[in-house]
């Protein structure tokens, strides 16, 4: 079968010991134990390379459907269940190895400059490695079990990583926000998998996958019941609408961190829990309400795609609008689990993560570089274009193939997945898709034009006129920042093709359909053949990306670019009505200005309004069940606890020694009471038992 | 003739000794009164050894009359020491302890 | 005429008393002629009498494996008899009063009437000597009187002290009431049996026929003379008064082996005299177990004075032995029954009279009877503050000290009475052992949490004659916790519960 | 001596009778002047007369040797305690008022009231028309004495023994008590 | 199934080998510490080595079968017999409680709480020490009540003595309850003994040990032992503590040093959920199954109620405390499950628990000393001033919250699994949607866990400093040392035993399961 695949278990176990290692002699290293952890990632990557060439090879070897290499040692057991831990390798296994271990080798060479100098750097550096370490653990898991190990300690990960400049309060909020709200969901996970063991009586993923794709099951309610479950625990990890509001916050988190964890691939963890689960979730959530034949999944990641869509507009940190990007790029692969397009929504996880992986550490190498730290667009940025090529040439790459222009990656996973949901009458997550494309397009255009466009502003224009005196033209980040960017550009150009269905390849499809569990095209639980790709039918998506681009861009324009624009003569009249040109430099003049804009354009209200609900209500309720649960607990502990029961027994303490006082008087002292006492009970004793036995 | 009569007798002794033990505070009359509840006793057990024979009710008596001689002996030691100590035998006033 | 046959006496089986009574004799007689600085030899004498007694208790045991009777031939059906059971219980009330005289020692007012103390001690032990013998009516009357009277004038014996006298009297009163109406019961029973020995009257007292009202008069009002002596709720009312009035070791002794003796003859009773009359003893005994234990341990629970406090303790602890005792001859539990109380009143014997040594010794420093006068004890006193704890963890149950296996016992015997009425009543008990082990933990806490009241950390003086009778209360303590198998073989003491 | 030497016949017993009935309201009217009289002295004589009349019923009962000892320990010697112990305690010899605990009868009445109830109501019950056999039959005279002697150095031997140390714990412990030091 | 034989002495040796130490320390002076502590600790690492010996002399291939087993008699009267033993079930709790004594001795080097009077205070641990061993190897009702009721005392007065400032109340309040619990229990093992010696054919067989009621304890009547069984699970529900017998359990922890929390919550609550395992399950199934829904239910009041606990409160030590209850309401959980899953997972939660709670209480006793307050808002920043002190707590709060690959999760998570499918018996009397819905609950429980742990850590442990500790408030900012050598050696084999328990859950899991197979044969059908 291969050594590599035999031997998969080394994969997460190298970065796992690495871990340690740093932990124990990372300080006392001279690079502060990151040369541990990128040696570690390129080990895992090789070794990964290894795997997902030996799969080829074993698929292609194979005709047909390749089996999963299992290695499984026997962790425990009780009576009867035995709970393994090992590898389960088939092609989801093996593209999400190297996808991971390929990430996070990148990021971790970036972060070598980027926490360059940090007081905790070989904190860091252990962090990352466990979260590498965690998220191939649950890549590999045979077991469920092994899968939930996994799964939490990417929560630990990014609980650490998120505040890993905790001295600030708003970054520790920010973790515990993270790790809460994932965690809410993992409560799904616990109960899914209890459900789980009860239905199909193991624990073992391609056990529970057979059963469920052959309806070999006792009830499907219970089933629909697990589902649901385990798809709460997605729902977190993976920052759906409802629980998405913490992975805006996560970006308090350093820039890598938020490449690694929360774009490209922690946060997939959940699509990749449906993914690897898609019998039970297929079978279990297929619903079937009012004749509209539809999946709770892909309810799920269509109301995420737009509503995500909607807020990344109004965001002025860029790595806000990446961050609801990759919540609104989530919503399209749940969207495309739902849909019944398994590959397409898998490959989406390997495309987005390369270009989303790329545009946030553009970001980063932005602020690294040429906004000093910030990452406020509208105060910091601008005009960068020019002085950071390396960096936005990437960027422009990456949004490319976010936008899903054709011929690079994002179009030929995105557009498949969207494709898909119209081959397969899902006609309303045809509409969202392509609106979803459209808004994509739409902010990503104002996140660049008001990046690298127009002039620039606060730090960047500190920057950019440093740059000058020191007569350069340009100053991109230094190599580690910038070759990471290099490849990941290439790749969100390039990773596309891999799977191209315009050009009939379908590479990606063939190594990776096996672990699908459920046959195509026939049985009761059988999922549609994906669509055959026609220009015709991506028409409309193409026109709807190409409007968003056009729209976005003269909106911007007007705003920020513009002399003549309308738009833009009033804010000339407001000057030439208030005195002066500070109007212009001042930013808050401008702030309110463009809040204005927003507020009398005609695109804004909804995601305005979008906004506003995210905030007060949905991020309201979300705070105020904490609140609430706070509150519950000091009034439970305040008046149950302490007073009741507690008090109960206290107050019988307390009754007793009044029962105890009560009957002092009886001791009088008083000989004649006595003696009183003595004979009356005597008399008294001696009359009830002679009436009772005469 | 009935032993009743006599038992009878020896209840009311009793109870008029019980009222007496109650009812005084005077320590000597209180140790009087007690003397009623045992002359009962002893018209009881007599009575019962009239009816049953064999004299162990005699000789039951005969042992109460002397218990009760020293008892009265002790008693009377008593109330001495606590006139003696408290000028007064009234029972009232031995409420030191109590509760 | 009829002739006279004098009675053959075995002396042998009569031989504790007599060595009792010959030590009473000397001790009056040597008293008379010791000069007051060598007072302390009528203590020693007492103390040796009373363990010479213990060596015909010994051969007894050892060699007559057959029960005795003091007058040859009556064998078990005799009027004073010696068994098994009999001679545990005589070597328990010597033991106690020996310890009592090592208590006693400096604590009697020293060279006031010292030598009279001693010949009422040993009057009072030979009552309680007899008693566990006394098989019939009068014996029995004949040495509850002989325990109670001496027992009366020791409490009021520091003739000063108010406190003292008033002990006395409502001591002696109550005693006399309880008496009185103990004789008419024993009169009534004498006349339904025709007889006074108990074997008799056990045949006889059916609860059948015309008499029943007559019978069961006279099973109450005798249980009633008992019950006094046991302190059993409502009878109680003397004990706590008494208690903290007498001298301290008078108190050990009204406490331990007046309870015990109190004990001894409700267990004759009911064994002897009343096994067929269960439906009067067991509501009778089992509402009293109750209140005793409940009322005893609520009141204690409000005490400031110590000795107060471990009276009503002794009050509630008489409950927990009266509890096995009115289930007895309840679904055949009678053998378990005899064994814990004996047990227990062996146990709370060496218990309580530890925890009282400890009480003098510690109130010779403080001059105080109040609890919070044992704050901080732990701080200058460390080895009595162990001891106390011991001794106090005892009484409240608490393995492996020996208490605990007397509340075992109790509650085994309970439960092996089944039926609504040993469960009910080992509920109470077990609720009550809770209540009551908030006051003795209270005195711990004084003892090791609290500060010293008067700040005076000098180490208290412990006398060797209390010292000694703390080794012997503690020890006793602690091996029959860790091994109670030792005296719970005294549980050969079937004679009784096999009966007649 | 008096009633033992009179020949047994059915007749007799009513004379029986009315002497038990004459002693016993003498008894009880005495009885009652000790628990209800305001003078301490008036209360002891009436005691005398209770033992007296106890006396006169053992004999009845023909228990003579027991009527004699009555006569001779109560009325000779607790008498006489009881007087010096009014004595030496300086009561009032004429009318107290303090001898009676304030409402204490209304305590006792009940209870003695009650006890009486229960207890006449058990004998009544009980004893219903038992009859003291009429002979007394080697009950009476010396040869009675002599069985009862028989019965307290035989049987009764060691409570006998046990008595006689009893009065030497209460003459001792009286002694220490009472006197004066 | 016969026990083995062999090695009859050790468990003795074991077991009461402190007390030897006692002895010894009883003829030190006082004044003379470092010998005491010397001969204490020497006597603790002795026993541990007997421990050791032991571990290594168990057959693990026969875990379900007693060994070391020795039953010699004790008290014959009330048939009261000096049996012990050691199965898989109880072999890890004997070891464990030897580690923690070990472990708690080496922090008290030099942490002696004030009122300082070090050798009592050894001693008081050394007697504990025989007690917890004591009750784990016990094979005798009576034996097993005795050692149960040995640890009263002396934690008694680690709490009144050592404690902090309302600690005569806590101390007063852990013995009355313990007190009631153990009476009525009582109670329950006597009346077990007579009803099952009642019952039996031979009734002069009958004795008190436990192989005595494993037979005949599943005859008594069912009316019967449900009534038995009430009066046992007051006595170990209590101890455990369940809702709502919980309340002495705060205030206990809260004011007892360092040192007697870390006893209390490593071993002495176990004795409480030991005695469910050991003795009123497997001695009353049919009772047990009675019961069972009840202990469910308030084994998940617990949880969410001890999490809802440890949200309000504002002292550090008592939010531990509080977390006990509500991870001791998953212990029960799988108790009640009556499954092989469940209680397993339940044994396994116990000696996690032992040590991760066990080590918390270790990090607030250190923080108290070194800040002088556990009020949570007064503490800010530990991470920054004592960073490993911060990451060994931050590891400890995970490790509490059930972070899988940490000892935490293996209590609590099969014992989710088994609450959704609970034993076959509980299925068949209708109570299988009562313990789904209970699971699901019970499942919020691990969220407020995290919600309670982190945020404590949070506050505690992240941003900067607080004004009161860098010198400004009264005291000097040098008391604020990171950890030192002596809490290293004492926390770094219960970090380590975290860890890999964690990592290994069967080391544990292979132990106990034989044993727990006999026990739930019964229920399965």
């Amino acid at each position: 079968m291969g050594w590599f695949l035999e031997h998969a278990w080394l994969i997460p176990a190298i970065p796992g010991a690495a871990f340690a290692l740093i932990i124990l002699i990372g300080k006392r290293m001279p690079r502060g134990g990151s040369e541990i952890g990128i040696a570690s990632m390129l080990a895992a990557l090789v070794l990964s390379a290894g795997a997902a060439y030996q799969w080829i090879e074993h698929v292609n070897s194979s005709d047909g459907e390749a089996e999963a290499v299992l290695n499984r040692w026997e962790w425990f057991r009780i009576g009867d269940l035995k709970v393994s831990i090992g590898s389960h390798l088939d092609g989801l296994a093996v593209m999400m190895l190297l996808l991971v271990a390929f990430i996070s080798t990148l990021v971790q060479i970036y972060s070598t400059e980027y926490v360059r100098g940090d007081r905790r750097y070989t904190h860091y550096f252990a962090s990352i490695t466990l979260f590498s370490a965690g998220m191939l653990v649950m890549v590999l898991a045979p077991n469920m079990v092994q899968l939930l190990l996994g799964w939490e300690i990417m929560g630990l990960c990014s609980f650490l990583l998120i505040g890993h400049w905790w001295e600030e309060r708003v970054n520790s909020e920010a973790a515990l926000k993270a790790f809460w709200t994932v965690r809410v969901g993992d409560m799904g996970l616990l109960v899914g998998i209890a459900m789980l063991l009860s239905i199909f009586h193991t624990l073992e993923i391609g056990e529970i996958n057979e059963a469920a794709a052959s309806g070999d099951f006792d009830s499907k309610r219970l089933l629909m019941w697990a589902a649901v479950a385990l798809f709460i625990a997605c729902i977190g990890k993976s920052g759906q609408f409802p629980l998405h509001t913490w992975l805006p916050d996560a970006m308090a988190g350093p820039t890598p961190v938020s490449s690694l964890l929360h774009s490209s691939t922690m946060v997939v963890g959940g699509v990749f829990l449906v993914a690897r689960l898609y019998p039970v979730f297929h079978v279990g959530l297929d619903m079937n309400i009012l004749g509209q034949h539809f999946n709770l999944i892909a309810v799920i990641g269509g109301i995420t795609v737009l509503i995500a869509a909607g807020l990344a507009f109004v965001q002025n940190d860029i790595k806000r609008v990446l961050a609801y990007s990759t919540v609104s790029q989530l919503g399209y692969m749940m969207m495309g689990l739902g849909v019944g397009a398994w590959t397409a929504a898998v490959f989406h996880i390997f495309t987005h993560a390369f270009f989303k992986c790329c545009l946030f550490l553009c970001a980063g190498s932005v602020a690294h570089t040429g906004s000093h730290h910030s990452f406020d667009m509208k105060k910091d940025m601008g005009g960068l274009r020019k002085s950071m090529p390396i960096t936005f040439a990437a960027w422009i790459a990456s949004t490319l193939a976010l936008c899903g222009i054709p011929f690079v990656s994002g179009f030929f996973s995105k557009d498949e997945i969207i494709d898909s949901a119209k081959h397969n009458d899902y006609k309303v997550f045809y509409l969202v898709g392509i609106i979803g494309a459209f808004m994509t397009t739409a902010y990503m255009t104002r996140a660049t034009y008001l990046t690298f466009f127009g002039k620039a502003r606060g730090a960047a224009a500190h920057f950019v006129h440093e740059l000058e005196h020191e007569h350069k033209t340009t100053h991109d980040s230094p190599w580690p920042i910038t070759v990471p960017l290099v490849i990941l550009g290439l790749l969100a150009i390039f990773s596309g093709y891999l799977n191209a269905a315009p050009f009939k390849w379908h590479w990606f499809e063939r190594w990776t359909e096996s672990a699908i569990g459920l046959p195509l095209g026939e049985g009761i639980f059988a999922l549609p053949h994906p669509p055959e790709f026609s220009w015709t039918s991506a028409a409309p998506g193409l026109v709807l990306v190409a409007a968003g681009f056009a729209v976005s861009l003269l909106l911007c324009r007007a705003v920020f670019g513009s002399e003549t624009s309308p738009l833009r003569g009033l804010t000339e009249r407001n000057i030439a009505l208030r005195a002066g040109h500070k109007f212009l430099v001042n930013k808050y003049y401008l702030d309110a200005l463009y809040e204005k804009v927003i507020v009398h354009g005609i695109a804004y209200p909804i995601s305005r309004a979008a906004y506003w609900t995210n905030q007060h209500i949905i991020d309201a309720v979300v705070n105020t069940v904490g609140k609430a649960g706070r509150r519950t607990g000091d009034l439970v502990y305040k008046y149950i606890d302490q007073l009741l029961v507690d008090g109960a027994v206290n107050g019988s303490g307390t009754t007793a020694r009044g029962a105890g006082g009560a009957l002092q008087p009886v001791q009088s002292g008083k000989v004649n009471m006595y003696g009183a006492l003595l004979f009356g009970a005597a008399a008294v004793g001696g009359l009830v038992l002679v009436l009772v036995n005469s | 003739m009935l032993i009743n009569e006599f038992l009878l007798l020896g209840a009311v002794l009793f109870c008029i000794g019980v009222y007496g033990v109650i009812a005084r505070k005077n320590a000597v009359l209180v140790l009087m009164s007690i003397e009623l509840i045992l002359n009962s006793v002893n018209i009881n057990l007599l009575a019962f050894d009239r009816l049953n024979g064999g004299n162990d009710g005699a000789v039951f008596a005969l042992y109460i009359i002397a218990v009760a001689a020293a008892e009265v002996g002790v008693g009377l030691a008593m109330v001495l020491l606590i006139f003696r100590n408290r000028k007064t035998i009234s029972l009232d006033d031995l409420s030191e302890m109590k509760g | 005429m009829l002739a006279f046959s004098s009675p053959v006496i075995d002396y042998h089986a009569l031989a504790p008393e007599l060595v009792l009574s010959a030590g009473l004799c000397v001790v009056l007689l040597v008293d008379l002629f010791v000069p007051d600085h060598r007072r302390w030899i009528t203590g020693t004498l007492t103390g040796l009498f009373l363990l010479g007694a213990l060596v015909p208790v010994v051969t007894l045991a050892v060699i007559g494996d057959d029960v005795r009777s003091s007058l040859s031939g009556e064998g078990v059906t005799g009027r004073y008899v010696v068994d098994n059971f009999a001679l545990v219980l005589k070597a328990l009330f010597l033991l106690t009063g020996y310890i009592v005289v090592l208590l006693s020692a400096h604590e009697i007012e020293e060279g006031h009437y010292q030598g009279e103390f001693y010949v009422l001690l040993l009057s009072s032990v030979l009552g309680m000597v007899m008693m566990a013998s006394a098989r019939d009516l009068v014996s029995l009357f004949i040495a509850l009187e002989f325990l109670s009277i001496p027992a009366y004038m020791m409490a009021a014996w520091k003739k000063r002290d108010r406190k003292s006298n008033e002990a006395g009297v409502k001591y002696y009163l109550l005693g006399v009431f309880a008496s009185a109406v103990m004789l008419y019961g024993m009169s009534l029973l004498y006349g339904v049996a025709g007889s006074t020995l108990l074997t008799d009257i056990g045949k006889s007292v059916t609860l059948k026929g015309d008499r029943v009202g007559v019978q069961v008069l006279g099973v109450v009002f005798v249980i009633v003379g008992f019950a006094f002596k046991v302190s059993a709720v409502p009878f109680h009312t003397w004990a706590p008064d008494t208690y903290e009035g007498a001298p301290t070791p008078v108190t050990a002794f009204l406490s331990v082996g007046s309870k015990a003796a109190g004990f001894v003859g409700l267990v004759v009773l009911v064994y002897l005299a009343f096994p067929q009359a269960r439906d009067v003893y067991r509501p009778f005994l089992w509402v009293m177990a109750a209140l005793t234990m409940t009322i005893g341990n609520l009141i204690a629970l409000k005490q400031t004075n110590i000795v107060r406090m471990l009276a009503y303790s002794s009050v509630s602890q008489g409950g927990f032995i009266l509890m096995p005792l009115a289930m007895a001859f309840t679904n055949g539990a009678q053998e378990t029954s005899l064994r814990a109380v004996i047990v227990y009143l062996i146990i709370y014997a060496a218990t309580n009279l530890g925890a009282f040594a400890i009480v003098i010794a510690v109130s010779r420093k403080t001059r105080s009877g109040e609890i919070t006068s044992f704050g901080g004890l732990f701080q200058y006193a460390p080895g009595l503050t162990v001891l106390m704890t011991v001794f106090l963890a005892s009484l409240a149950g608490i393995p492996p000290l020996g208490g605990w296996y007397g509340k075992f016992a109790a509650f085994r015997a309970v439960l092996d009475a089944a039926g609504g009425w040993g469960y009910t009543i080992a509920i109470v008990g077990a609720v009550n052992a809770v209540i009551a082990t908030a006051y003795y933990v209270n005195v711990m806490r004084e003892m090791w949490m609290k500060p010293v009241p008067d700040s005076d950390v000098t180490p208290i003086k412990v006398y060797g004659s209390v010292q000694a009778a703390l080794v012997i209360c503690g020890v006793a303590t602690l091996v029959l916790g860790v091994l109670p198998g030792l005296i719970a073989k005294v549980g050969a003491i079937t004679d009784l519960a096999t009966g007649p | 001596m008096l009633l033992s030497a009179v020949t047994i016949a059915t007749d007799i017993e009513v004379a029986q009778t009315i002497g038990f009935g004459i002693i016993a309201a003498m008894m009880i009217a005495g009885a009652l002047n000790v628990v209800i009289s305001k003078n301490v002295v008036h209360a002891a004589l009436s005691l005398v007369m209770v033992m007296a009349g106890a006396s006169a019923q053992y004999l009845l009962l023909a228990a003579e040797f027991v009527a004699v000892t009555q006569v001779l320990v109560y009325i000779g010697a607790v008498m006489v305690l009881f007087l010096f112990g009014v004595m030496l305690t300086r009561a009032k010899l004429g009318r107290d008022t303090d001898l009676n605990n304030e409402k204490g009868w209304m305590l006792a009445l009940p209870i003695a009231l009650l006890l009486l109830g229960v207890m006449s109501f058990v004998l009544i019950k009980g004893f219903d028309d038992t009859r003291i056999s009429g002979s007394g039959e080697g009950k009476i005279g010396g040869a009675a004495n002599v069985l009862l002697s028989d019965r307290i150095f035989s049987t009764y031997a060691l409570p006998f023994w046990a008595l006689s140390f009893v009065l030497l714990a209460a003459v001792i412990g009286g002694i220490v008590l009472a006197r004066k030091d | 199934m016969e026990p083995i034989q062999d090695l009859q002495w050790l468990l003795s040796l074991g077991t009461f080998l402190p007390l030897v130490g006692v002895l010894l320390m009883l003829f030190v002076p006082k004044k003379d510490v470092d010998t005491a502590k010397t001969i204490a600790v020497g006597t603790a690492l002795a026993t541990l080595a007997v421990g050791v010996y032991t571990a290594l002399k168990f057959d693990y291939g026969q875990s379900e079968r007693l060994q070391f087993f020795t039953s010699n008699s004790w008290i014959k009267p009330i048939r009261a017999t000096y049996t012990i033993g050691l199965d898989g079930i109880s072999l890890p709790l004997y070891l464990l409680s030897m580690v923690i004594t070990v472990v708690v001795m080496i922090y008290s080097w030099n942490h002696v709480p004030p009122p300082g009077n070090t050798k009592a205070f050894f001693i008081l641990m050394l007697v504990l020490q025989t007690g917890m061993a004591g009750t784990f190897m016990a094979q005798d009702l009576i034996l097993f009540f005795v050692f149960f009721e040995l640890v009263l005392l002396p934690m008694y007065f680690m709490i009144g003595v050592w404690g902090g400032d309302n600690r005569q109340y806590a101390s007063l309040k852990f013995f009355l309850y313990t007190m009631f619990g153990s009476a009525l229990m009582l109670v329950g093992f006597i009346a077990l003994f007579v009803v099952t010696k009642n019952n039996a054919s031979d009734p002069a067989a009958a004795n008190f040990s436990f192989q005595w009621f494993n037979e005949n304890g599943p005859d008594v009547a069912r009316n019967t032992a449900v009534w038995i069984f009430a009066g046992l699970f007051i006595g170990f529900a209590v101890k455990v503590p369940m809702f709502p017998f919980h309340t002495w359990l705060p205030d206990a922890h809260t004011e007892a040093p360092t040192q007697g929390s870390v006893i209390l919550a490593a071993i002495l609550l176990k004795l409480g959920t030991y005695g469910f395992v050991r003795i009123a399950i497997p001695f009353l199934p049919q009772a047990a199954v009675k019961w069972a829904p009840a202990i469910a239910v308030l084994a998940v009041i617990g949880i969410i109620y001890g999490a809802l606990g440890c949200l309000a409160q504002t002292d550090m030590k008592r939010l531990i405390a509080f977390s006990s209850v509500a991870h001791m309401g998953f212990v029960m959980l799988g108790i009640s499950t009556l499954t092989d899953l469940g209680i397993n997972a339940a044994l396994f939660g116990m000696v996690a628990h032992g040590l991760i709670t066990g080590m918390l209480f270790f990090i607030a006793g250190s923080v108290k000393e070194r800040y002088h307050t556990l009020q949570i808002s007064q503490l800010s920043g530990m991470l920054k001033q004592m960073p490993r002190m911060g990451w060994i707590f931050g590891f400890c709060a995970m490790a509490s919250l059930g972070l899988p690959g940490l000892a935490g999760f293996w209590g609590e998570f099969p014992a989710l699994l088994s609450a959704w499918s609970p034993a076959q018996v509980l299925v068949s009397n209708g109570h299988l949607d009562l313990f789904r819905i209970l699971t699901t609950i019970s499942a919020l429980g691990t969220v407020l866990a995290a919600g309670y742990l982190l945020w404590l850590f949070q506050r505690t442990a992240m941003g900067e400093p607080a004004a009161i500790s860098v010198g400004s408030a009264g005291h000097d900012s040098h008391d604020i040392h990171d950890v030192n050598a002596f809490e290293w050696a004492a926390w770094t084999p219960l970090l380590i035993a975290i860890v890999v328990l964690g990592i290994v859950p069967k080391l544990l899991l292979d132990l106990s399961d034989p044993g727990v197979q006999l026990i739930t044969e019964v229920f399965r059908k």
